[in-house]
């Protein structure tokens, strides 16, 4: 069986002519079903943009970027993801139920699945009982949650979440690992975007470390808790990165 | 399995239809369109002593409905593909099992919708309020029917066609241009190269060919401006396709 | 591959493109002559209603707004609301007033007793409720007392309208022969160009013919003497065979399209009023006078015969 | 911070983003191409004609500057808020009377800025086509132009504190673009209506400012026949402009006051 994520050399550049900028080089990397990954970089790193380039939002200039064996941009590779835009606003004149009902209906769900799972998604990221509320009305944070429900209507294998924590506060935070760690158990493939170590510490198998749009470390858990006794994960970054910078 | 029509383009119609439904400008060009009616059903009551008053009142207000739904489909049209990407909603709907033309054809749907609405609902009240003392032709009107569909449905396609290429601005300008002035820009630049190419959704009105009471066009000439409607349209949507599907969001 | 199917795919698209175009371009549902929106009697119609005079500004005919600028530019800017002098004036009233108005440039008022009681679209402050608001309404716009006078201004400035509602509307017919006579003050060959473009588009159309024989008798005055005691030149005659060709072709077509039941003020059914039948008339009167003074005095008199069926005064020219 | 001060560079604020912003330019670029292709036109080989010229770029000049402030102008508060800009704002010690007269300045001074824009290309038109610029009737003819943009400009204002942003914008281009036609509709209804529907007529004739009288291009157009206004007369219209700016303004200032933020 194919894997959830395979990236082979994928390289991606942004502007036109003279400006034109590549930003991500030849980034290779796969992930397996079941996995947790968390892809961690500085901003401006490439993180978004990778992602991006899967989704298939971006073409790449070279190299090839794929899910579930489907090359990247192919309708069918997205069957099985729920995705979280980094930065994302919703419609704001729709109600969250109905934008729940646009993004299910789109991921193939009917009616009558909608019906149930829609009030499943908002007690599940706490927005239990706002379905009538229009988009406008909502706080950061909200719409971020909203964007996580969205991201899991469709009982997808594989979540690809781009700044998964951003807009939460501390209480939102905790929920959210909390709902990712059920999510992990259940089997689900996971793939997030963060700057947030903490978080990547306590929910990931693997970490991927990106800078300047290079793969620069790739780290599996027991080296993570190897690194968690000797130093504090984060000075092991910053050298990392430093490093890389000096080199 | 369910078919792509169901599945990927109608949950976009009706979200787009919802949202635009939901906005206060279509509803102040609604009740400002409406206020208009108004005025034209107290006409009946403030000095129709003549035919021919009438026959000016069936044109005026056929033509300012005509005109409020391809300005309702436009503006509709051409918010879509902006909105969407400055809005950065684009990314979690284009993150489903869709194609990006699902999305386009969703879009352009909607917006052809909106304008139909807005004719069928006015042109029944114009219908029953304005008096017609003259004779008109009932064929000429069944073709009147029949093309302004089409006519919504080219320009709904413009501005989604224009807004891949240009900035909101300037696509917007650009889509009213063609939208309600190509048959003008078509005639007065008489003799420019190519200008013919220009979709021309006005070509369709025959309000005026109505109001004057002459007969209908003859069935090639009604089939032929059916035929030129949707090979804009599909050109367009064509088009649209070409510059969406590679383009980096 | 997935080249060449996006190359296919513009390919197609432009050339569903071109196809619409085509058809587009050769199917005009408006192109039919004469209807109820060109005829001048119609618009009258309209016009004197309360409701029409109310929603005056709002002409949905490109050329209709054309037209009525054209008349503001000739009083100055003033907004006179659309009456009877204007609107519906037979081919020789209206070169009468081309003259009458080329005269009159550089002076600043000129009385026009007809005309004098032409209401303007801002009312006077005895009929305006809107106090001095509309006092201050009156001093920016331009507008003048209209029991008072009249201001005139340069019909040259009123050509690039007449070119523009022509190219809007082909078979606005008004929009020939008025721009063809302001025209004619400017440049007399670009005139004739007009109306003959005119004919072209709408060969049927008889008040064409008429405006296009007046235009030459005046190329034939400025070319040599035409008056009745002079044998004419050579090219002077040319000109005034053409001229009697346009107003026997003008003459043919208007006994053919007049109804039986013309009233004595000269209103028929179908929309003929008072200048098609005096552009009937006219078109008779200059074929049977031109023919005469071409040196052709039976054919003269047989043309007489003929038209006195229709117009019985004719008769009156064979003394 | 003196509030002053504050105003002048909020004004400054809304000047540069007209200016960078890519929209004034579009307009401008449209109303250039719209005067070159009227310039380049040949009447029957006569030549463009001044008049036309002249019509057709006053005309121009004026719509497309009305449509840049509009546009601008209803897209200033609702921004402030949409953005969450009106944070880092409000944060200073600017008052909110001071951010509403600063955003007001700054779409005044991008209305001057078009019209300067716009006189700079209509002149060298008007002297290629050889005619004269009767300066009395057009300056007079910008000057109410630029006194109306000060009363749409608080409508605007006024109108995007009660509705949204597009809402607004709709309502004060139905304000711009049918207050002729509502003026000469009500005088030819007045006589014909009821009395309630008299008394309609008459606070919607105080109650709205009539565009037509902040344009002067009827006569500007024919100015071989028209002087220019007397000062009297530029007076009134210049306090009949105040009056609207200052109680749509005021009406504005009082519902952004109470605002919550």
């Amino acid at each position: 069986m194919a894997k959830p994520i395979e990236i082979e050399e994928l390289s991606v550049s942004y502007g036109r002519g003279r400006k034109r900028q590549r930003v991500v080089h030849d980034v290779t990397f796969s992930i397996e079903s079941g996995e947790c990954v968390g892809f961690i970089g500085v901003n401006g790193a490439g993180k978004s943009t990778t992602i991006k380039a899967l989704m298939g939002f971006i073409y790449a200039d070279a190299g090839r970027a794929s899910m579930f064996g489907n090359d990247a941009g192919h309708p069918d590779g997205r069957r099985q993801v729920g995705y979280l835009p980094e930065v994302a606003l919703y419609y704001p004149f729709m109600r969250a139920e109905e934008l729940l009902a646009l993004y299910g209906a789109l991921s193939g769900m009917t009616r009558a699945q909608l019906r149930t799972r829609i009030p499943e998604v908002l007690q599940l990221v706490g927005l239990a009982g706002r379905g009538r509320d229009l988009l406008r009305e909502f706080s950061k944070g909200m719409q971020q949650r909203l964007g996580i429900a969205q991201a899991l209507i469709a009982e997808p294998s594989l979540l690809v979440l781009d700044e998964v924590s951003a807009g939460l506060d501390p209480m939102g935070r905790f929920e959210l690992r909390e709902l990712l760690k059920k999510l992990h158990q259940a089997g689900k493939t996971i793939f997030f975007s963060s700057h947030e170590l903490s978080e990547v510490e306590s929910l990931c198998d693997r970490v991927i470390l990106i800078d300047q749009g290079r793969i620069k470390k790739e780290v599996t858990q027991s080296e993570l808790k190897q690194i968690g006794s000797e130093q504090s994960l984060e000075s092991f970054f910053i050298e990392a990165i430093r490093g890389a910078v000096a080199s | 399995m369910r078919s792509a029509f169901h599945m990927a383009v109608w949950p976009i119609v009706r979200a787009t239809v919802l949202e635009a439904a939901r906005r206060k400008d279509i509803a102040v060009l609604a009740i400002f369109m409406v206020a208009l009616l108004f005025v034209l059903g107290s006409a009946r009551v403030v000095g129709l002593e003549r035919p021919a008053a009438g026959t000016f009142l069936l044109n005026l207000s056929l033509t300012l409905i005509i005109g409020g739904a391809h300005l309702v489909t436009l503006l509709v049209a051409a918010r879509q593909i902006p909105d969407e990407i400055e809005q950065r909603t684009l990314y979690p709907l284009l993150a489903r099992p869709i194609h990006r033309s699902h999305v386009l054809i969703g879009k352009w749907l909607a917006a052809c919708l909106m304008g139909l609405a807005l004719f069928f609902s006015l042109f029944i009240p114009v219908w029953l309020l304005v008096p017609r003392l003259e004779h008109y032709e009932t064929g000429t009107l069944i073709q009147l029917l029949t093309l302004q569909p089409m006519a919504l449905m080219v320009t709904a396609a413009v501005p989604l066609f224009l807004t891949l290429c240009f900035p909101r601005g300037l696509a917007m300008a650009l889509a009213l241009l063609i939208v309600l002035g190509a048959d003008y820009l078509v005639r007065f630049v008489d003799g420019f190269p190519l200008i013919w190419l220009v979709p021309n959704p006005s070509r369709l009105n025959m309000v005026l060919r109505y109001t004057d009471g002459i007969a209908p066009l003859s069935f090639w000439g009604w089939s032929a401006l059916m035929l030129a409607a949707l090979f804009w349209t599909a050109s367009l949507l064509l088009l649209s396709r070409q510059l969406f599907e590679r383009r980096a969001l | 591959m997935r080249g060449a199917k996006q190359h296919l795919g513009w390919l197609v698209a432009l050339l569903l493109l071109v196809v619409a175009g085509w058809l587009g371009a050769h199917v005009d549902p408006n192109a039919y002559a004469g209807g109820r929106a060109r005829d001048e009697q119609e618009r009258l119609r309209r016009n004197s209603s309360a409701l029409a005079a109310m929603l005056g500004e709002f002409r949905t005919s490109l050329s209709d707004i054309m037209f009525i600028k054209t008349e503001r530019y000739l009083h100055g800017g003033v907004a006179y609301l659309p009456h009877m002098g204007d609107l519906a004036m037979s081919a020789e009233e209206l070169i009468d007033e081309v003259d009458e108005h080329q005269s009159e440039i550089g002076l600043e008022f000129l009385d026009h007793d007809e005309e004098g009681d032409v209401p303007t679209i801002i009312p006077t402050p005895e009929r305006d409720f809107r106090g001095w608001v509309g006092n201050l309404h009156r001093e920016v716009q331009p507008w003048r007392d209209p029991t008072k006078a009249h201001i005139h201004t340069d019909g040259r400035d009123l050509i690039p309208w007449f070119r523009l509602m022509t190219r809007a509307d082909s078979h606005y017919i008004r929009g020939y022969t008025a721009g063809g006579f302001w025209l004619n003050m400017a440049d007399p060959e670009a005139a004739l160009a007009f109306i003959e473009e005119g004919i072209q588009h709408n060969p049927q159309e008889f008040q064409l013919y008429v405006s296009r024989g007046f235009l030459l008798i005046r190329e034939a005055r400025r070319t040599g003497v035409t008056t009745s005691d002079v044998e004419l030149e050579p090219e002077v005659a040319a000109i005034l065979e053409r001229a009697r060709d346009d107003f026997r072709k003008a003459a043919q077509l208007a006994l053919v399209k007049r109804p039986d039941d013309v009233d004595e003020e000269g209103f028929g059914s179908g929309g003929w009023g008072s200048y098609h039948e005096n552009d009937a008339l006219a078109a008779s009167r200059m074929d049977i006078l031109l023919t005469r003074r071409l040196g052709d005095p039976d054919l003269a008199n047989q043309l007489a015969h003929r038209y006195a069926n229709t117009f019985p005064e004719m008769l009156e020219m064979l003394q | 911070m003196n509030q002053a001060r504050a105003i002048g560079v909020i004004a400054r604020s809304v000047l540069l983003e007209a200016i960078r912003r890519k929209e004034i330019y579009l307009l401008i670029a449209i109303c250039f191409a719209l005067i070159g292709f009227v310039l380049s036109m040949d009447f029957f080989g006569l030549g463009g004609l001044i008049k036309f010229y002249r019509e057709v770029s006053l005309r121009l000049i004026g719509t497309f500057t009305a449509v840049a402030v509009i546009l601008l102008a209803t897209r200033q508060l609702p921004r402030e808020f949409e953005l969450r800009t009106i944070y880092p704002l409000m944060a200073r010690p600017v008052s909110r009377w001071a951010f509403i007269m600063g955003k007001g300045l700054g779409v005044f001074l991008a209305a001057v800025f078009c019209f300067l824009l716009f006189i700079l290309i209509y002149t060298p038109g008007m002297l290629f086509l050889g005619g004269e610029i009767a300066w009395g009737l057009f300056l007079q003819h910008i000057y109410l132009q630029l006194l109306q943009m000060f009363v749409l400009t608080a409508a605007a204002f006024l109108l995007s504190l009660c509705f949204s942003k597009s809402g607004a914008l709709t309502m004060v281009l139905l304000l711009y673009f049918a207050s002729t036609l509502l003026s000469s509709i009500s005088v030819s209804i007045y006589e014909l209506t009821t009395p309630l529907g008299q008394g309609l007529l008459t606070i919607l004739n105080y109650g709205l400012p009539q565009v037509a009288l902040f344009d002067l291009s009827g006569k500007a157009l024919h100015s071989e026949l028209w002087s220019p206004l007397s000062l009297p007369i530029m007076a009134a219209l210049t306090l009949y402009a105040a009056f609207y700016t200052l109680v749509y303004g005021t009406i504005a200032y009082a519902l952004f006051r109470r605002r919550p933020l």
